[in-house]
């Protein structure tokens, strides 16, 4: 209508999902609120409607069709891209713009939804790429070793990343000493252990692409095996909520679009963390609370510059951003990619039980469709 | 005295009622045979008694307590002992623990007891012995219904019922089951509760005999006196609806 | 001749001998009984006779052809069939499909089995429980549904195992009729068992005595009711006290 | 090679014990018990306090370790019983698929009930931290918690064994669990027998929370689930009713999960789980009875 | 009850003569059919009533409802009448969704996302009705092979083994990249977003259920289901008459995931994995194992319960106030609500009886 503009969130309130999806809507909500305090989007305030997918897939789909028939003029979608496809599906097809509020699939966006889909996210091949780069650069780290975690597709989308990153860095003396999968729900990974015991040397840098909850097993189980190599991860798995399993544990990394330690080098982000706080009552639990916010922002600027909601107009708009700043890190969107194959990430490390950021790190080329689509 | 005593049973299944209020009495020590075409409700009647099928309406006491809607278990922990009908063995337990399961009642006190049952069983079907750590299901027919028969007898019950004790069973081997119960009857004062279909064994043996049909009683008076009786005949071929 | 026949059959279970060397033939139209103690062997035999067991040793032979490695369903297309100590009927179907069910694996469509099945049930007088549930019928009843499916599609055998268990006299007496139509009508070769000494030996020409796995006499009833290893093995007082079945027959 | 064995019999006994819980019920009441890897969430769960935050609110979980385990083990044991009282009681007369459906539901229930109070998010805690420390066997490397286990796996199955063998409530429990209300009939009291057994039970789930839970450093409302799917196949293969060969499957599968790591080329181990679901069928088609075939599961004709 | 005894009068005509009176052609048919007719009239109603209310979120509903009956009907085929439980049926659903999405996704897209596949394929098109025709033969084809083997087991073995098939299949296509594209999801399935498509596959597969029911077949497994031995006395030769009943309900349940694809838009493997697997089966026995209209009535009966306490807690306003229920709460109320219709209906909701407009009569 003309009186306001409708934002849909078909997004999981209930069930698996919940967990993840509920801190990215909180800021995107956060956003939206500072909107409408500053008077709106082209002069009309935004107004909310949800439909719970209840972290079903087909339920999925109807809490899109929900929030399109309630008007939505954009809608997020579930933070993952299987779950978030049905409702961003049903979006494309009514000709309306959707964003997965992190989803980190090359498929969130135009190659697994449409010309009207985008992600607020980063991919996770660039994660992979980016901390092998940087320990590689910056810790001086020779000798790597690949444990792969079958179970999702960002899991290997990570180990992509590092697929893609390590030829280059073998031309310049970086070696792969071998590689391994499990599967997250694996109760035990002591095979994979002993295979890495039984190299002649312990590696530098294991990148282990996984994230929860099998991530923090296999975490605990290389350490209680002494395996003491530096663990490089991807951002799934950021967040200080589950160390406590590993007590002191060290030398173990992650890329994360901003920190939610305290200690992030921008100070509008720690403004952002006393917001999200004040606004749900608990600090942000990893760094998958900030592409929520990333949408709804850049989302709003393409609206203001088209100066319509109209999707073709909005994506034009969007697809002419590059190096875009946002609170959490320039985005840039082409025509072939609603999604960014590269990122400025903060690198924490993990010292004692404690985590900080210890650097700061853009991969020295965005990683190629190829490696993306592999 | 008085032992069990029914007010008025009956028993349905659904629609169908299958033992229509029946009422009668077994004194202490008494013989009791049960008898009638098949269908009648004999089984029925007797599984209402021990508690396993729900009574429709009446009233049942044992020893002069009330135990119509009582648990099964705590019916057979008063001395009522019942082989029900088609052998209910254990299939998956030996043969010995078959025996053993209903021992347990006498609070694992008097294990000399046990042991003097468990031989005098073994006493009266020989084979039972043979085969006691063989698989209970892998017996015979009528082997199955002698371990049915020797476990109830294991329990030590004051008042056994057996649902057709002859089913399956060589002649002569009914003839010890029938024996060996007489002898109980003798030495121990065990009151029987017998389910045969034929009236023939009743006359053999002697007691007293109930005559079903159509889930009521039709016949009450002594097994021998109403021998082959005209009224016999007619309860077993009558065709009268009800 | 046609018959069906157990050559040296001997079965043997885990340290246990149930047959030893047993020969018995049954030929159509005629009754054959064969009795024994409890845990004689007599359920075993038909269970080697019809492809449920296979024998240790010895075989089974259909007009001189052996039966070796079929399955029961095979035999039971060949036309040997048989009832169980225990009822064993479709407790969820209703009688006439309980029927229809041998027709059907007997390779007839469903509509000539429906046909044979209520044509049965006449035949065996009992046409009006075809409806009936089977689960729910009474002991005796289950019995003669249970003869009525193996009858269908007219086998040349029926082995019948402890058909009259829980009847009374007279309702063994029917059953006894039944026998004789099956077998005289259907000319189907019957083999019977029975601890109801009376009515097997009333009905049968020849009679087999099993005592733990062997024949220990046979002959025609007369001999074995006379026969004195018979009835220390078997029959106790049976013998002298249960009236005839035949009589009980022409009672009625 | 020790290596190897140890490492497949850490994982197979996480296996074994699982499928000893299963097996025991089926063997009680031939009721697959699908709840029974929701009761193991559950009983660890219990070690904190409902809150939806990421971070774990540590309740029970500092406890010592000599009222640690008890604790666990008598949650689980509670609620186990608790399920036998309040659902299966109304089920002793329903088809194995019905009363399998049912407790299915019921391990949903409990799930859903987790889930509102902790969220989906998996929680973190440091269980009994002292039995990380790795021991050194023959040169083999090996947690101590994965020995503990291996032991307590071993010692559990021979109690349990002797129990059910020797004991009077362990005849009890046979006979209540092939036909119920003629064990009724001979004066058992089949349900206080029912709720031992499911006691017994509840108290093994609990043990694989505590165990898992130390080993993953992780709480997932999930976890019970692929332990106990790989333990009811364990029980089948294993031979249904027979607790040995549960434990015996519970192992061969832990053994045959391993051993396909160690032994697959890289681009087929993603397809391990294939391999090992193979050889399930494949044991089932040569011996359906499973490996040791439990007295009773023949019958006769 | 003694009337059932038998009259001597019976000195009849032997059974062979009496053959001849042959029941008309097709009065089993007749007499059975009403069942998948009232079965589909209840479904049509709901469609058209669907339809006139014009609502896309609830037209979504009822697709899926739809796609279920298909389902849990293609499950009754084989459950229902064998007795023996299956856990692996939704591999054939996986089979048949991923088939209809190999024929359906645009070519170009294809030769991106599964380079593994044959080149007839990559460069295929079809229109979704022939891709779901293929589909359900495809897994038919599946059912035929893999039920070779296993219909030999019975009891629970059969259930693990069907399940063994199950978590195979789902290994391999979680991770056969280049033809199923691994765990992550399919996409570019053409979404079907009417109903009637959806009506029709259900329908297609209650008039195949009873089909099936009333062939020879069926009914010798039912009576195999009740008492293996006897079945096997009576001529009939279980481990075939199971693998008729395999390979039927494994096509009907290729239909189910073809039409699961369509409705969607996207496949993974973990769709068609245990969630399903439970749900589907939980509707089954919900609405009574042994009976097609307990297949249907389940599914129509459980969902609506599912959408009803959906609409409660996404809240309903009564009297200006808005009741909800807490988030979660849905879930655990199915779960309650079902163990109640078990407690009290062991044997589902409609037990072994079918819905007819008469009482069962044999015309004799
Ligand atoms: N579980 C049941 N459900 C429905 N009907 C039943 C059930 N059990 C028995 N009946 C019916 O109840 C009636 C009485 O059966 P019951 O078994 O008590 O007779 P009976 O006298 O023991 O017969 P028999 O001598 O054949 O054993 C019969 O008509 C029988 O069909
Ligand atoms: N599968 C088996 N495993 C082990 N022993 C068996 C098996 N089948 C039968 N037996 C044994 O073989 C012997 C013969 O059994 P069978 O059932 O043939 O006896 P029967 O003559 O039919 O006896 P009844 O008159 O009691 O029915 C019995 O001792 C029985 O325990
Ligand atoms: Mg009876
Ligand atoms: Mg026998």
């Amino acid at each position: 209508d003309d009186e306001t503009i409708t934002v849909g969130f078909a997004t999981a309130q209930s069930g698996a999902m919940q967990a993840y999806d509920k801190p990215a809507d909180e800021a995107a909500m956060i956003r939206i609120e500072e909107i409408n305090a500053a008077g709106g989007l082209l002069g009309k305030q935004i107004q909310v409607v949800t439909a719970d997918t209840k972290s079903d897939r087909a339920e999925g789909a109807k809490a899109g069709l929900s929030v399109l028939d309630q008007g939505a003029d954009l809608v997020i979608v579930s933070c993952d891209y299987d779950f978030g496809a049905p409702a961003a599906l049903a979006a494309q097809d009514a000709g309306i713009v959707s964003f997965f509020s992190c989803a980190e699939s090359v498929k969130a966006g135009i190659q697994g939804v449409g010309p009207l889909s985008f992600s607020g996210s980063v991919l996770a091949p660039v994660q992979g790429a980016a901390m092998a780069e940087w320990a590689f650069k910056e810790k001086d780290a020779k000798t790597f070793y690949k444990l792969l975690d079958t179970w999702t597709v960002y899991n290997k989308g990570i180990c992509d990343g590092f697929d893609w990153m390590m030829p280059k860095l073998e031309e310049q003396g970086a070696k792969l000493v071998g590689e391994d999968t499990f599967k997250n729900e694996d109760a035990s990974i002591a095979a994979q252990i002993t295979r890495i015991k039984a190299l002649p040397e312990e590696p530098d840098a294991i990148m282990l692409c996984t994230m929860m909850p099998g991530g923090v097993s296999a975490v605990k189980q290389l350490r209680a095996a002494g395996i003491n190599s530096m663990i490089l991860n991807g951002s799934g798995m950021d967040g200080s909520y589950w160390l406590s399993a590993v007590p002191d544990l060290s030398n173990f990394y992650i890329p994360v679009q901003a920190s939610i330690y305290g200690d992030d080098p921008n100070p509008d982000v720690k403004k952002f963390n006393e917001a999200y706080k004040a606004k749900t009552g608990a600090d942000p639990s990893s760094q998958y609370v900030y592409p929520g916010y990333v949408a709804v922002d850049v989302w709003s600027k393409a609206v203001e510059r088209a100066g319509t909601t109209e999707a073709e107009a909005v994506v034009a708009e969007l697809e002419k951003m590059k190096d875009e700043p946002t609170l959490f890190g320039p985005r840039t969107f082409t025509s072939e990619l609603h999604h960014q194959a590269n990122a400025r990430y903060l690198v924490v490390n993990v010292d004692k039980g404690k985590p900080g950021v210890v650097g700061e790190w853009t991969l020295s080329e965005p990683v190629p469709m190829e490696a993306i689509l592999k | 005295m008085t032992l069990l005593s029914l007010t008025d049973v009956s028993v349905r299944y659904g629609r169908l009622t299958a033992v229509r209020g029946v009422s009668f009495s077994v004194a202490e020590n008494e013989i009791l045979f049960v008898t009638g075409p098949n269908g009648a409700g004999k089984s029925s009647l007797m599984r209402a008694i021990a508690g396993v099928t729900h009574c429709a309406a009446g009233k049942i006491t044992l020893d002069g307590r009330d135990i119509t809607a009582e648990k099964p278990e705590n019916i057979a922990r008063m001395g009522f002992s019942m082989v029900p009908e088609g052998r209910e063995v254990f299939g998956s337990l030996t043969v010995e623990e078959n025996l053993m399961v209903g021992t347990g009642m006498h609070g694992g006190a008097k294990r000399g007891r046990i042991a003097d049952e468990l031989a005098s069983v073994y006493d009266t079907f020989p084979i039972l012995k043979e085969r006691r750590n063989g698989q209970a299901g892998l017996l015979s027919g009528g082997q199955q219904q002698m371990l049915v028969i020797g476990r109830a007898l294991m329990t030590q019950p004051r008042l056994i019922a057996i649902d057709e004790p002859s089913l399956g069973l060589a002649p002569n081997i009914t003839d010890q089951v029938y024996e060996r119960l007489i002898a109980l009857r003798a030495e121990r004062g065990l009151t029987l509760l017998i389910v045969e279909q034929s009236s023939t064994r009743a006359v053999m043996v002697g007691g007293r005999m109930l005559l079903m049909r159509g889930g009521q009683i039709v016949l009450d008076g002594d097994a021998r006196a109403l021998g082959n009786s005209e009224a016999i005949q007619a309860a077993y071929f009558g065709y009268e609806d009800h | 001749m046609s018959h069906l026949s157990a050559e040296t059959v001997s079965v043997a279970f885990a340290g246990l001998t149930a047959l030893s060397a047993v020969d018995l033939q049954i030929q159509p139209g005629r009754i054959s009984g064969l009795i024994g103690p409890n845990g004689a062997g007599k359920t075993t035999l038909v269970n080697v006779l019809t492809g449920f067991q296979s024998p240790t040793e010895g075989a089974v032979k259909l007009d001189g052809a052996s039966l070796a490695g079929l399955k029961p369903h095979q035999v039971r297309r060949k036309g040997i069939a048989r009832t169980f100590q225990g009822g064993r009927l479709f407790r969820d179907l209703a009688v006439v499909d309980n029927l229809e069910v041998t027709g059907v694996g007997l390779g007839m469509s469903r509509r000539a089995a429906v046909a044979e099945a209520e044509a049965m049930l006449e035949w065996m007088g009992i046409g009006v429980l075809g409806d009936r549930i089977a689960g729910t019928l009474p002991y005796t009843d289950e019995r003669r549904v249970a003869i009525g499916r193996a009858l269908m599609g007219r086998p040349s055998y029926i082995l019948l195992d402890e058909p009259a268990a829980g009847m009374s006299g007279p309702e063994a007496a029917e059953l006894s009729a039944l026998i004789r139509r099956i077998a005289h009508d259907l000319g189907c070769g019957v083999l019977l068992i029975e601890h109801n000494v009376g009515l097997v030996l009333g009905l049968c020409e020849h009679v087999v005595v099993l005592d733990s796995g062997a024949i220990i006499e046979e002959g025609a009833p007369a001999a074995i009711r006379n026969s004195e290893k018979v009835r220390h093995a078997y029959m106790g007082t049976a013998a002298d006290t249960e009236p005839p079945v035949e009589a009980l027959e022409v009672a009625q | 090679m020790l290596q190897i064995l140890f490492d497949a019999l850490s994982l197979g006994s996480l296996y074994a014990l699982g499928a000893l819980g299963i097996a025991l019920i089926f063997g009680v009441m031939r009721l697959v018990n699908f709840a029974h890897g929701d009761v193991i969430a559950f009983s660890v769960f219990a070690l904190l306090w409902p809150s939806t935050d990421a971070l774990a609110i540590v309740f029970a979980g500092q406890l010592p370790w000599y009222l640690l385990i008890p604790f666990v083990l008598i949650v689980g044991a509670l609620l186990s019983v608790l399920c036998e009282i309040v659902v299966y009681r109304r089920f002793r007369h329903a088809s194995p698929a019905t009363m399998m459906i049912a407790s299915f539901a019921l391990g949903f229930v409990i799930r859903y009930f987790l889930l509102m109070l902790f969220t989906s998010r998996p929680k973190s805690i440091s269980l009994l931290p002292a039995l990380g420390q790795p021991v050194e066997i023959f040169g083999a490397r090996l947690p101590l918690l994965q020995l503990i286990t291996i032991v307590a796996t071993i010692c559990i199955l021979l109690a349990l064994t002797l129990f059910l063998r020797r004991t009077r409530f362990g005849l009890e429990m046979r006979a209540a669990a092939e036909n119920f209300s003629m064990a009724r009939m001979l004066g058992v009291r089949a349900n206080n027998v029912i709720m031992g057994a499911f006691a017994i039970s509840g108290a093994l789930a609990g043990a694989i929370a505590l165990i898992f839970g130390s080993q993953t450093g992780t709480l997932d409302i999930q976890m019970g689930a692929s332990v106990m799917l790989m333990a009811f196949i364990a029980t089948v293969i294993g031979g249904l009713g027979s607790l040995p060969g549960a434990v015996l499957a519970g192992f061969l599968l832990g053994a045959a999960s391993v051993v396909m790591q160690v032994f697959l080329p890289i681009d087929a181990r993603p397809f391990r789980d294939a391999f090992v679901y193979g050889a399930v069928i494949l044991v089932l088609l040569f011996s359906p009875q499973g490996l040791i075939s439990a007295r009773g599961t023949k019958e006769r004709v | 009850m003694t009337a059932a005894s038998p009259t001597m009068s019976a000195q009849a005509v032997p059974p062979s003569a009496v053959a001849e009176h042959k029941p008309a052609r097709f009065a089993l048919a007749r007499k059975t059919i009403m069942t998948p007719i009232l079965l589909s009239l209840l479904l049509v109603a709901i469609a058209v009533l669907t339809y006139l209310t014009g609502s896309r979120p609830f037209n979504q509903t009822v697709i899926d409802v739809f796609v279920r009956v298909t389902l849990v009907v293609g499950l009754y085929i084989f459950i229902g009448n064998s007795g023996v439980l299956s856990f692996g049926h939704i591999a054939f659903t996986c089979l048949g969704g991923y088939a209809a999405a190999w024929l359906t996704i645009n070519p170009i897209m294809k030769a991106s996302a599964l380079p593994g596949l044959p080149q007839f394929i990559l460069d295929l098109r079809l229109p979704y009705w022939q891709s779901a025709v293929i589909a359900a033969i495809f897994a038919g084809v599946a059912a035929l092979i893999l039920g070779k083997v296993l219909m030999r087991l019975s009891g629970i073995a059969a259930s693990i083994a069907t399940f063994a098939v199950l978590a195979m299949i789902n290994t391999i296509y979680a991770n056969w990249d280049s033809v199923t594209g691994g765990t992550s999801s399919v996409v570019g399935i053409p979404i079907i977003r009417t109903i009637w498509p959806y009506l029709i596959g259900a329908i297609i597969a209650i008039f195949l259920a009873w089909a099936h029911a009333i062939s020879r077949s069926g009914l010798a497994l039912r009576a195999a289901r009740d008492e293996p031995t006897a079945a096997a006395a009576s001529g009939v030769d279980i481990p075939r008459e199971r693998l008729v009943a395999f390979v039927v309900s494994g096509a009907v349940m290729g239909l189910g995931g073809a039409l699961t694809a369509h409705s969607v838009g996207v496949v993974t493997p973990d769709t068609f994995y245990l969630g399903l697997t439970f749900i589907t089966l939980s509707m089954l026995v919900v609405g009574g194992m042994g009976s097609l209209s307990g297949a249907v009535i389940g599914v129509v009966l459980l969902s609506a319960l599912i959408q009803i306490l959906r609409w409660m807690e996404a809240g309903i306003s009564i009297a200006e106030t808005t009741i909800a229920l807490p988030k979660g709460v849905q879930e655990i109320a199915l779960g309650v609500i079902m163990i109640v219709i078990l407690a009290l209906r062991p044997s589902g909701l409609l037990g072994n009886r079918e819905v007819t407009l008469f009482q069962r009569k044999r015309n004799r």
